[in-house]
Parts: C-alpha cells; structure tokens; sequence
C-alpha cells in the first residue's frame, strides 16, 4: 500500500528487508530463550531428584566412608546436569549468558543446591565458588558461562534448608544427636558468613532469613539433644548405646 | 452467537453448576461424619491401651457408613471426571483414610494398605475414573496418623503404659523409610513429610525418655 | 534400620515394595506434567505466531477473497497444534484431561484465539464450540481430548482483542472504516453473549472487563469515522476514494 | 567459608558495585543530556516547516556528544557483560535514537538505520559485547518518533502546513508495514506497538480532514 | 465444654452456614436476572432513539421480578442482620438499581430516587433491618448508569443520532454537581467517582464535536 | 440530582462519618481498659497458685467497669446496626472476654457460658440489634484463654507446682474436644484452632514431664 | 526498662497518637473548603469568558480562608516536624494550590510562583520547619490546573469561544515545555507528567479543529 | 513557566537528587558496618559465657566508629528534615540500636536507655531536627535483642550454660512488662511485639526444662 510513496522514504523494500532482518533475529532470540526456559526445568528436576537421592543415602549410612560413598552416588548423578550446561554452551557463548541469566538462574541455583549438599556429605565443609565454577568446564578448563556470585550464594544458600531436613530427620538415629550439634555449627557459620553478602544481592536477604529460621529448628533439636541427656551424667555414645539396646529388644 | 449455540453452551453449564451442588451436599455430609469420627478418635489420648480396641470398635459403624457417601459420589460423578472434581471432598476423604488408618494400628499393628483403605470407605474398583482414593491422598492421610501418633507416644506415658511408645517407633520409623524413597515437589505434602520429621523426632524423645529411665520394662 | 522391629509391622519389605509403587507413580506424574507444560508453551508460542501472521496477512488484503485466503494460511499453520495435540492425546486419555487441565488451558485457549481469529476473517463469524472440538479429533472423529467450555470461552474471549488491534490499524485503509462499524457490531454481540456465562466462569469476569476496554475503543474508532465524515454529505465509499485519490498523487 | 573464599567474594562484589555506580553517574549525565535535546525537540510543535532544519541543526552537537557517554561506558563495561548492564542505560539511550531518527526524518525524509544511529551516537561497532543498540533499543527509538510525528502532523495543519501529514502519513505507514513483520511477545515492545497503531489512525484522521477539503493544495 | 453450650454453639454455626448457603442460591438466581437484563441493556447501543421505549419495555417483566429475589431474602434474613449479609448481594443489588435508573432516565429523562429504586426492586420499607439499599448501594448503580451513558453518547453518533449526546450531557452534568458536593469518604466510592469525571469529559467532547460541526441540527 | 435528595444522602454520609468518630472514642477507651487487664493478668505466670485468687480479685473492678463502654456503645450504634459496625469492637471484646473466661477458670475451674460473659461486661439482651457478643468473638476469647493457659502450666511447674498443669490439661481437653466437634467454616477461627492444637500438645508434654518423673505426687 | 523511661516513651507515643488526631480534624476543614472551591470552579465549564472573573471572585473569601487551616496547622506541628505530617494534609493543600492557580490564570492569564501561592494560603516563610509548600505539591497543583484547563478549552467552544483555546494552548505549551526539563525522578509526578501531555495533545486538537474550519476568526 | 521559576524548580529537584545520592552512600556505609557487627554479634550462640565479654570489646571500635556515619548524615541533611529523610537509614541505625543494648546487657545485664545509644552512636542533641533516634527506632532496636536473647537462651544450654537462661528470662520479663504498657498505635510495632510474646514463651520453655530437671544448680 506504501508503494506509491517511495521517493519521500527510504524505499519500502529496505524497510522490508532491515524488518526482515529484525525478525529473524526477535524469532532466534524467543526460541533461544525458549530452549533455555525448557532445560533450566529439566536441570531443576534432576536437581531435586538428587536432593532426594542424597536425603536417602545419607539416612541409610552408618559412617562417614558411607556418607562419603552417598555423596559419590549424587555427584555422579549431577553429571547429568553439567552435560546438559556443556551442550547449552553454545547457546550462552560470549556476551550471551548475561542475556538469558534470569532464564537460567533458577536450574542453575537448584543445581548449585544439590552439588553442595553432595559436597558436604563428603567432608562436612562448604563447596567454594571455583570448585562449583570448576564443574562448569569443559575438558580443557574453559568456562562454558561465567558463574556469577549472586546464584553461587543464592544456590549454597538454600542448602541449610536441607541441612535443616538432615538434622531433624536423622535425630533419632545413633549418632543422629552428634550429627545435630555438628550441622548447628555450619549452619550458624553459613548465616554469619552470608550475612555481609546482604547489602549486594538483594534476594539473599530473603534467604537469610529462610536461613534464620532453619539455624532455630536445627538449634532446637541440639538444644533437645542436650537438655535429654544433661540429667544423666554419661558421655552422649553411652545413651546412644543404652537407648539402641532397649530399642532393638 | 446463534441462539442454538448459546442455549447449548448455558445448558451445559447449568448442569455442571447443578452437579457441584449436588456434590457439595455430599460434602457436607461427608465432612459431618469424619468430623464425629474425628471427635471420637481424639480420646483415644486418654484411653488406656486396654480399653482402646473397643473405642475403635465405636467408629467402625459411622466408619464404614462413608460407603454411602462414596457411592453417592461414584453415581453423580460423569465417567472420566475424577480428577475434576476430587478437590471438592479431598478434605473429608483424607480424613476418612487417617481415622481407617489410626483404627487398624490401634488394633492390628500393621499398616493399611490402599486398597484396604478403599475396601473400608466402600469404594469400589470399577468406579476408579470417577471416585478412586490417589496416591496423593493416601499419604495424606498415612501423614496425619503419624502426627497423632506422636502425640500418643507421649500420652500413653502419661497413662503409664511404655510399650506403646516403643510400638509406635518402631512403626512411625518403617513408614518414613518408605516416605523417604518419594520424589517430592515443593508441594503440600513435601511440607507435610517435613512435620512426619519432627513426629518422629518427637517419638524418639519419648523413647530416649523411657530408655534412659528403663521404664519399658517397668509395667 | 527398622528391621529388628518386622513383626509389629507389616514387613518393611512390603512398604518397600509399597512405596516403590507410589515413587514410580508420582515420578511418572511429574515427568507427565512436565511434557504437558513443555507442549503448552510451544502450543502457545505457535498460536501466538499465527496471530501475528494473520493480521500481516489481513492489512494486506484487498477485498473478501484475499481475507479468505489469509484464513486459509493461518489455518494451515494451526494443523502443526493440532498434530501436537494428536501427539499427545495418550497422555491425556481417559480422565487424564482433567488431572492436567490447569496444565495444558493456556496453550488450548492461545490455539482457540488463533483459531477464532483465523475462522472470522474467513466470514466473520465466531467459531462454535462443535467447531472448535471438530478441529481436535483424529480421522475416525474420536476427541483428542474433550474440550471444556471455559476453555472455549476464555479462548474466544481473547479474540475481541485482536479485532480491536485489527480495526486500529485497518482504520487508514480504503474500507478500513467500515470495516470498523462491522467489527464494531460483532465485539458489542460477544461482549453481550459472553455476559450470562460470566456467573458460570469465574475468570471470564476479568476476560469480560478487558473485552469492555476493547469495545470502548472499537467504538471510538467507529465514531471517528462517523463524525469525520457527517459534515460532508457524501457516502462513506465516495469519501474514501477522494481521500485516496489525494493521497495516492 | 574459609577467610579467602570470603575475601575474594567481597572483592568480587564491592567491585561490582563500584562499577554500577560508576555506570549510573554516566547514566545521570546521558539523561541531562536526553533531557535537554528533548526540550529542544518539543519545539517543532509551533516551528513553521521552513525553521525546522536549523532548529533540527541546534541539537547536532548536544546528539553527536553523547558519544563521549557511549565511550565512557565501553571503557567502563567489562568484556561479554553488554547484557548484564544495558538496562541502566536503555531509557537515555532510546531517547537519544529517538532524537537521531527524527532528526534524520525532518531534514532528509528517510528513515534511520540501526547502523546510521550507532554513528552518530558514536558507538563503535567493536564494542558490541558491551555497548551496543539492540534491536529493541532501535525499535523503541522509531515507536517514539512516531508517537512525535503524529502530533506533529496536527500541528503542522494549525501552522497551515498541509503538506507535512502527507508525508508523515507515508512515511509512517511503511514503517508500520515493517513492524507488521515482527512475531512479539506480551511484552512493552507488542504495547508500544500497539500505541503506534493510535497514531497511525490519527495521522489517518489529519489526512482525511485535509483531503476531504483539499487542503493539501491550497499553501 | 459442657454438652449444652456445644451443641447450641453448633447449631448456630451450622445454621449461620446453612443460612449462607441459602442465601448464596437467591443471589445466584438475582445474579443471572441481572446479567440477562444487562445482556438486553446492552443493545441501547445499537438501537435508534426511537426504539429504545419499546426496548426498555422488554425489561421491565425481569427487572420487577427481582421482587420475588428481595422478598425472598427478607424472609431468609434473621432481623437486624441486614449489616451481617448484605455484602453477599450487593453486586448483583446495584446492577439492578443500575437497570432502573438507566431505564427511568431513557424513558422519562429524570433521575430515579432511592425511594423508587426501592418500589421497583419490590423493597419493603418494614424490611429495613432485614434488607434495604443502602445510600452507596444505591450511588454505585447512578455511577454505572453514568459509565454507561458516556458509551451511549458515543454510540448515538455512530448511529446518527446528534441529540441524545446532548440530552445525556445536560443530565450528567447536574449528576456530577450532584456528586462533587457529597462527602465521600468511602474509598471505593471515591475511585469510581473519579471514572465519573473521566465520563464527563468524554461526554464533553462527544458534545464539542457536535457543536464544532453544528451536527446538532442537522438531524 | 435534585436539593431534597441530595441532602438527605449528604446527611446520612455525613451521620455515618461522625458515628464512626464516635465509635471510635469509645473503642480506645474500651483498649485502655483490657490492656490495663491484660498487664495484671499476665502476673500470673509468676504469681504462686495460693496468691491467684486475690489477684484475680484486682481485676474484678475494672473488668466490671467495660459494662460502662458496652452501654455507651448500645446508646450510640442504631438499632438494626449491630453487624456493621461491630469490627470496630470486637478486638477489645474479645481481650474481655479472655479475662472474664481466665478469671473464672482460675477461681473456680470452670468454663464461662456465653451469657455469663454477657452478664459480667454488662451487655444486655435486649440490645442485640446493636451490642452483642457473638459466637465467634465468644471462642475467640476461650482460645486466647488456652494460649495463656499453655503458657501457665509451663510456669507453674517452674514455681515448683505440679497439680496446676494436671488440672489445666484436664479443662484444655475438654474444650479440645468440643472444638473438634464444631464446624469452622470461619478461616481465621480455624487457623486459631490450630493453636488451640499446638497448645494441647505442650500442656501434654509437660504433664508427660510430670509424670515421667512422678512428680504429680511430690508435692 | 525503669519506671521513668517508660512514662517517657509512653508519653511521647500518646503525644503523637493525640497530635495525629488533631491534625486529621483540620485536615477534614481543610477538606470541606477545597471541596466547596473545586464545587465552585467545576462551573467555569459552562459560563461564558466574559462572566468568569466574576466567578472567580466569589472563590477568593473561601480561598483565602485557608489560612486559618495553616495558621492552625503551624500552631499543632511541633519545630522541625514538617516532613513528618505534611502527607496528612498534601491533598487537600494540593487542591488549594490548583484553585490558586487556575484563579490567577483565568484573570490575568499567567502562571502563578510558589511564593505567589503560599501568600494566597497565608503560610509563611517563618513556618518552613512546619508547614510550607513542597516544590512537588506545587507541582502537583500546576498539573491538576491543565488537566482541568483541557477540559476547558472543549467547552469553551461548545460555548462558542474559539478563543480561549487558543489561550489556553498557548500557556500550557509554555508549561509543558518547563515540566520536560525538570529531573523528575518522583514517580507519581512522572506518572501524572504523562497526564499532562494528554492534555497538550488534546488541546491541541481542539486548537486544530478549529484552524482547519477558520473559526478562530469568526467571534 | 519563565526561566528564573523553571531553574529554581530545577535546582531544587536535582538538589534534591543528588542529596538523596549522598544519602545513599553514607547509608551503605553504615549498613556494612552493622552487617559486620552482627556477623561477630552471631557468635555469641557459640561462645561460653565467660568468653562473652572479651567478644562483645572487639565490636565496641566498629559500634563507636558509627558516630563517623551520624556526623556525616548531620551534616548532609538541610535543617528541618529529619524526617524527610530518616526511612533511608532506619534499618540500619535500629541495628546498630541493637548492637549497643545487646552489649550492654551482656557485659552489664542493664537495659540501655534512648539516650545512652545516642551517646554510643555519636547523635548530639543539637541535632535533633536532622539526625536522631526516634521512639519507634529505639522499641524496635530493643526488640531485635529480644528475638536474639530468646535464641541465646537456647544456645546457652546447648554450650551447658544453665544460668544464663534464667538471666535472660529476668530481663526479659521486665522489657516485657515494660512494653505492654506502651500505647502501640503503630502497625509494624505491634506486629513485632507478638513476635516478642513468642520470644518469652521460648524462654519460659527453656527455665521450665532447667528447673523440671534442677539443672540450674548442676554446673
Ligand atoms: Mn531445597
Ligand atoms: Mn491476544
């Protein structure tokens, strides 16, 4: 219709093909964006699937070398997960990831959850933010993104809730009390440490306190652990024994 | 819009409104009976483990007279329409399985099954895509018989009776494995297996209690 | 760990064996859902496009028969829903509809908008329910799936939107004008038809609230026409030709 | 966390924030500068067509120093973080596109590039992993200068300009054309271009009052 | 608790519930009169002025049955609980005060009072503790009225009708006197008087575009 | 909208704006009062059982005195208006009625009825178009009762007295099963039943402490 | 926490509470005269130019009888507390500063200062830490002034004055072009700013319509 | 607008910008600073109470150096906008309020007063229309210390410190009985003295366990 107009305008068919070229590229970006939404679910899922797996693993073990052997067991599940990030790596190459970060984000997150609640298993310490980095490299040591620090903090930060879960639930099993004690003291260090990360990433104050309130229920179960076995003048390993015998009468 | 279309289309929707009336009224009664059997079960707190198996024996008949709901369900429902419709009486069916599930601990010391659960409630096999107990709701109500459990362990002390509390570990512990080997969302009943958590942590205080003391071989 | 405890409890093997059951049920669940969420967003994307492409297509027509032939395209490019829609009617099977429905709604409503659209530029009528349903069953005539009706509602309530954008924009165009007082006309009637459905559907109040804004702005566009041209006493058709004479030169 | 992994994550942030802040200090003088050539720009409303080049002619210089802006912020943004900061930027920098395109329309009749607007704004094609227009940027940038053109054209009738939303009436159809092209999201984009359908109509409107009483030949 | 308080505190909670229930029914057969007489009031947009008596007369059967609805809910409502329900039918309350007051003003031009509202709804004034219109029941259906209006000024013109914008102006007009001078601090209220003064100047300009044209006497 | 009418609506949004004023004078003389109340009653976590009864007694008059603030309240809320306005009220009521459910119980061990708690903050039947006690605010108080009452048995046993928890477990149980029995549509009456729940477990666990140590007969 | 710090506190929360109350009753007279100006103003729409000073006269007495609500309010306000309150009383305020302003340019056609307006409501300079008039309340004021001045420029020529709008298009060009060099980082004013360049465009339509027919000339 | 009220409103506005800026600035200073006492405050769950003192010295330079923050803040804001500008700092200075009574009470076992955290901060009187603490600032900084004394009491026992519990529960009490004295009007206060309330009855769980166990006099 505009045809006719030509000569006062940069001719129709030059508008058609800058547009032609526009579209192209919102339609590339939409699906990309798209293909990222989708894995990032699926990276969720797995994530989760292997919080679960973990949880399992972690009741059933009875010393650290099988706590050491559950963490193995996640981490080999969460291979899936870094495959899945070594064949998004084209789709996130250069200045790209910092475009779909908020799309990848939360899988991201979810993953980092996961990987470091293996990594405590393991040893009882805090994965840092290269050994998490490290995991997302391919064989010859480059980064297929840039790991930011607001979803390493944001992701490690929601691992206390697990460690809550942990706590409580291993409460009634041997050694479930010292078990307590011991992820009281990480969790209050983790809450301590986070804390001046605060005034730079805004959500993390959200988590901190969903981090308070696990470090209190975590503290509850010590503080009953402790005030249970305090009129009784025995080290804990002894009630545990008298309490096992009774029980598997 | 033809006129055709748009009689179709309300008349359609007038029956669906009608249903849900028609449902709701079975609700309400549904949810009058559990809430009786409820009431009922609460005194089991302060019965002696005696006299409990004939306090079970008093829900059984308003127990088992759930049938008749469940069926008047099965008859309104529309072949198909279960999963569209369950909200509306989840709440009362959930507490239905917890109080047939309470009931047969109590008593039996074993574990319902669903299809058990099914059996009690009346609700048949051939209506499963209109009136059918879910996995979902199953556990719901496995959830809230630990949660009353726990408050039994600490209970039945109170009434001097030790073994129970043993009885109830024991149990409470073989059902959390079996929870444990779920893959949750962040959902209701992830929440909800949280509070199973602390029913056993609660349950295991109340063991450590008696264990230290050596009660359990006191009565 | 409580295996020492077997005969007070139905064996652990057989809440094992349970709840194994359970786990691959729920499992299957999520990952069902999943698939379904994923099938929605592409369903919805597709859709999404084929508007686009109908108004392109519908600007550029000159006369009824090029409006027939655009409705042609769109419909074409919707077959690609319906074969996802085939695709997936397994899942969907029995009462699997309604365990999902909440999944797979958003998608089947941006398919009817693009359908209806599709459908009253082929003759300006609004799709029926029958007709909607048609396009999702197989060759023997057996429903994918049985489509609800607040899905239809919804889906076809969308549609004034569309119509309100396509008689902004066609406003300059020969005919444009008309076609305003046509389209003015066809919106008021939804809007009335949809009115008694509203105390059925909960969320067609709020559909009804935005088709109200639309019609609002339709029916400005209508009085522009109008008052514009009531100074001159002249019809609307010999109008359009001075105007386009003008500024064809 | 261990002392160094706390440290090396401080440093990392406080440098962070140090960078935002510098950023938003440019931002704050691209936006004094935006700012006072729209200011300029508001004033085609009452300029007779004939004033227009050298009113168009005193923002040349304000437009063209926003490339000292565009620099700054490409010495400033770190490699491959275009992304992660231009939403900082974006308002100022579709103002500025804005200026230059119509600037270009009032004095040539022709439509900006995407190309065209980085020169004279001075970004360099080899910063485009840190300062960059987007596509999106360019499209605002154009819907604005419509939303200007179409009061434009009811202001040049009043000046007793009859020619001006002729032109404007063609030269803004073809651009509709090529925004009819685009598949959008919900998004501000699909709005914005929503707002220019408006204006086409109303630009639609001036022509139609001008033709019906041929005015167009009439200066 | 002792037997006798716990069961008259649950006959009065199951009563208030089975009274809500009852009470939900009539307004959902109120709401879908009122919805119909909206769909039929909803064609004054389309109908020539002359037409609009005999369209009016269809609704006046449905809008005097809304009497059967309030002398049902009056026998429902215990007395003095007016305050307690009244917001479960004041939706559908206003949109019938709406439908009278839009047809006494397309009939006879004026503006019908609280008092003759209450008349045609069949209200009883002995009902007052029971069910009544309240002062912003019954302001809310004038400003839906007005809503209404400013559309209908619109339409008239797209239907050639230059005289009813004129009518309509000089009515709002002393309405929106009316308005400003009361003291609203209700802040529902207060929003939507602010819709009202958003119809006045449509109406208003409805009007300017007549005189500009010296449409009005035209006809 | 003629003089008459507009007047009379002004009168009355202007009456309904004064009342409010009004209402509200005499609610935060009503908040004084049960917050003057609530800070003696809550000496009873540190006051021995034997001193409970005289410092109940402090309370008496000013509990008494509320009968002033009811009465003013009757004199200003028209009739038939008792369901509007009674939101305003009904947090101070519910703290009297806490104290007046507290103090009977403490003396006397027993639960307040409805009508005692009527007669004792003066509110009489004949106002119950205007000023009334409902069922809902009555069991709002008993729950508060419990929360305090949970809280009392642990501080009982800190003052070394063990038969105060054994008689509040027996009073909480009996509520508890009445409210089980009732029927809570009402949401924020079943959140608080949750409570009521919570509190029950704690005055059980501390009963258990009691028992497991047999300390009920140490005294 | 001791007996003195404690009546302290106490103090200088009831202080504040009781202060607050004060302010909201000179805030509602504030209220009432605003109202009674805007009621007045609101009839400039249909009275002819000629007669509008007129109009305006009768605004003066209540206008400048404003003061005494500020006199009042600096009295109340304690030193230094400015910022604390003024958000109680900005919307009556900015209302008074509208009528100021809409009365200064409708009789001498121009704009009027901050300080102009603070003479009119007798606040003074000494008052700063106390009651005075924000530069964003001024804003706020001068805003509602064009909303009100677009609406104008319509009924002037439904009353056949085509020249008004050109006076008034001329006088919001002015302001408009003043209001988009302004930082405004505000945003409600930025919100309400976009209001103001409807009203531009709609004054300038109204300005257009009459330029295409030539009516300017024809008074 | 002239050019001299435009520059004027201008200058205001970017002043206004710009302090806001400055503002900002000192705010996340004194937030980092309070971020780090916390973080070394946090220990206190892990340290037995004989290494308390020495803890609560290392914060006293960061907790001084705050008086750096408030003489920067008074020599930023103009005269007389104290509470113009205080939200941007509130959540910070009721930290930092935190930290001095959380030190004083753990070296001292005193209540700090308003005008003893002034001193520690560094505010002087002079500056009372610029920078201070208000009332509210004060209640909740006491509050925050509350919510960690009831965490400290838990932790105590888990360290096998069983006098500090019944320290805490003392001082607590009396803050307690202190605070249901104030007349809290304000929403946020209120809220957060429920959470106190929580706060006590945790206590009160923890000395109930010592004393059910005569733990007290074991260490
Ligand atoms: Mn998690
Ligand atoms: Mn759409």
């Amino acid at each position: 219709k505009a045809k006719s107009h030509a000569p006062v305008m940069s001719s129709s068919s030059s508008i058609h093909d800058t547009f032609q070229h526009f579209r192209e590229e919102l339609d590339e970006h939409h699906d990309r964006r798209e293909r990222l939404i989708k894995a990032s679910r699926d990276i969720t899922n797995i994530s989760k699937k292997t919080i679960f797996l973990l949880h399992r693993l972690a009741l059933e073990a009875n010393d650290s070398s099988a706590l050491i052997n559950a963490s193995k067991i996640g981490l080999d599940k969460l291979v899936q997960v870094q495959e899945m990030y070594a064949s998004l790596k084209n789709e996130l190459v250069g200045d790209q990831f910092w475009r779909y970060q908020r799309q990848i984000s939360p899988g991201l997150q979810e993953y980092i959850e996961a990987l470091s609640f293996a990594h405590f298993l393991n040893d009882g310490s805090l994965i840092t933010y290269e050994q998490v980095q490290a995991t997302l490299c391919g064989v010859e040591g480059e980064a297929y993104f840039p790991l930011s620090i607001s979803d390493y903090l944001l992701g490690i930060s929601d691992l206390t809730g697990e460690l809550m879960r942990f706590a409580i639930s291993g409460f009634g099993s041997p050694g479930g009390r010292a078990k307590a004690l011991e992820i009281c003291t990480f969790v209050r260090g983790c809450k301590a440490d986070f804390e001046r990360f605060t005034p730079y990433i805004w959500e993390l104050q959200k988590k901190q306190n969903v981090t308070a309130q696990s470090l209190a229920k975590i503290e509850d179960v010590a503080y009953t652990a402790v005030i249970r076995t305090s009129e009784f003048d025995l080290p804990l390993e002894m009630l545990d024994d008298i309490v096992n015998q009774v029980v598997s009468n | 819009m033809d006129q055709q279309s748009l009689e179709n289309l309300n008349q359609m929707l007038d029956h669906e409104s009608d249903l849900r009336e028609r449902i709701r009224e079975q609700v309400n009664e549904f949810d009058k009976k559990t809430r009786t059997i409820s009431g009922i079960l609460s005194k089991i707190h302060s019965t002696p483990s005696v006299a409990i198996p004939s306090l079970i024996e008093t829900i059984q008949a308003p127990l088992h007279s759930c049938g008749e709901i469940t069926a008047a369900l099965a008859s309104l429902i529309p072949p198909n329409q279960f999963w569209r419709w369950k909200d509306m009486w989840c709440n009362s069916l959930r507490s239905a399985i917890f109080a047939a599930a309470l009931s047969l601990y109590l008593t039996k010391g074993t574990l319902i099954s669903l299809q058990g659960t099914s059996e009690i409630l009346g609700i048949q096999d051939e209506w499963k895509d209109r009136v059918a107990i879910s996995a979902e709701d199953y556990l719901h109500g496995l959830i809230t018989m630990v949660n009353e459990l726990s408050r039994l362990a600490v209970n039945a002390v109170i009434l001097g009776d030790f073994e129970q509390p043993l009885r109830i570990s024991a149990f409470v512990k073989g059902l959390f494995v079996g929870f444990s080997m779920l893959n949750l969302k962040n959902d209701t009943l992830r929440r909800r297996f949280d509070s199973l958590k602390y029913d056993m942590k609660k349950i295991e205080e109340v063991v450590y209690d008696i264990s230290l003391r050596n009660l359990q071989t006191k009565h």
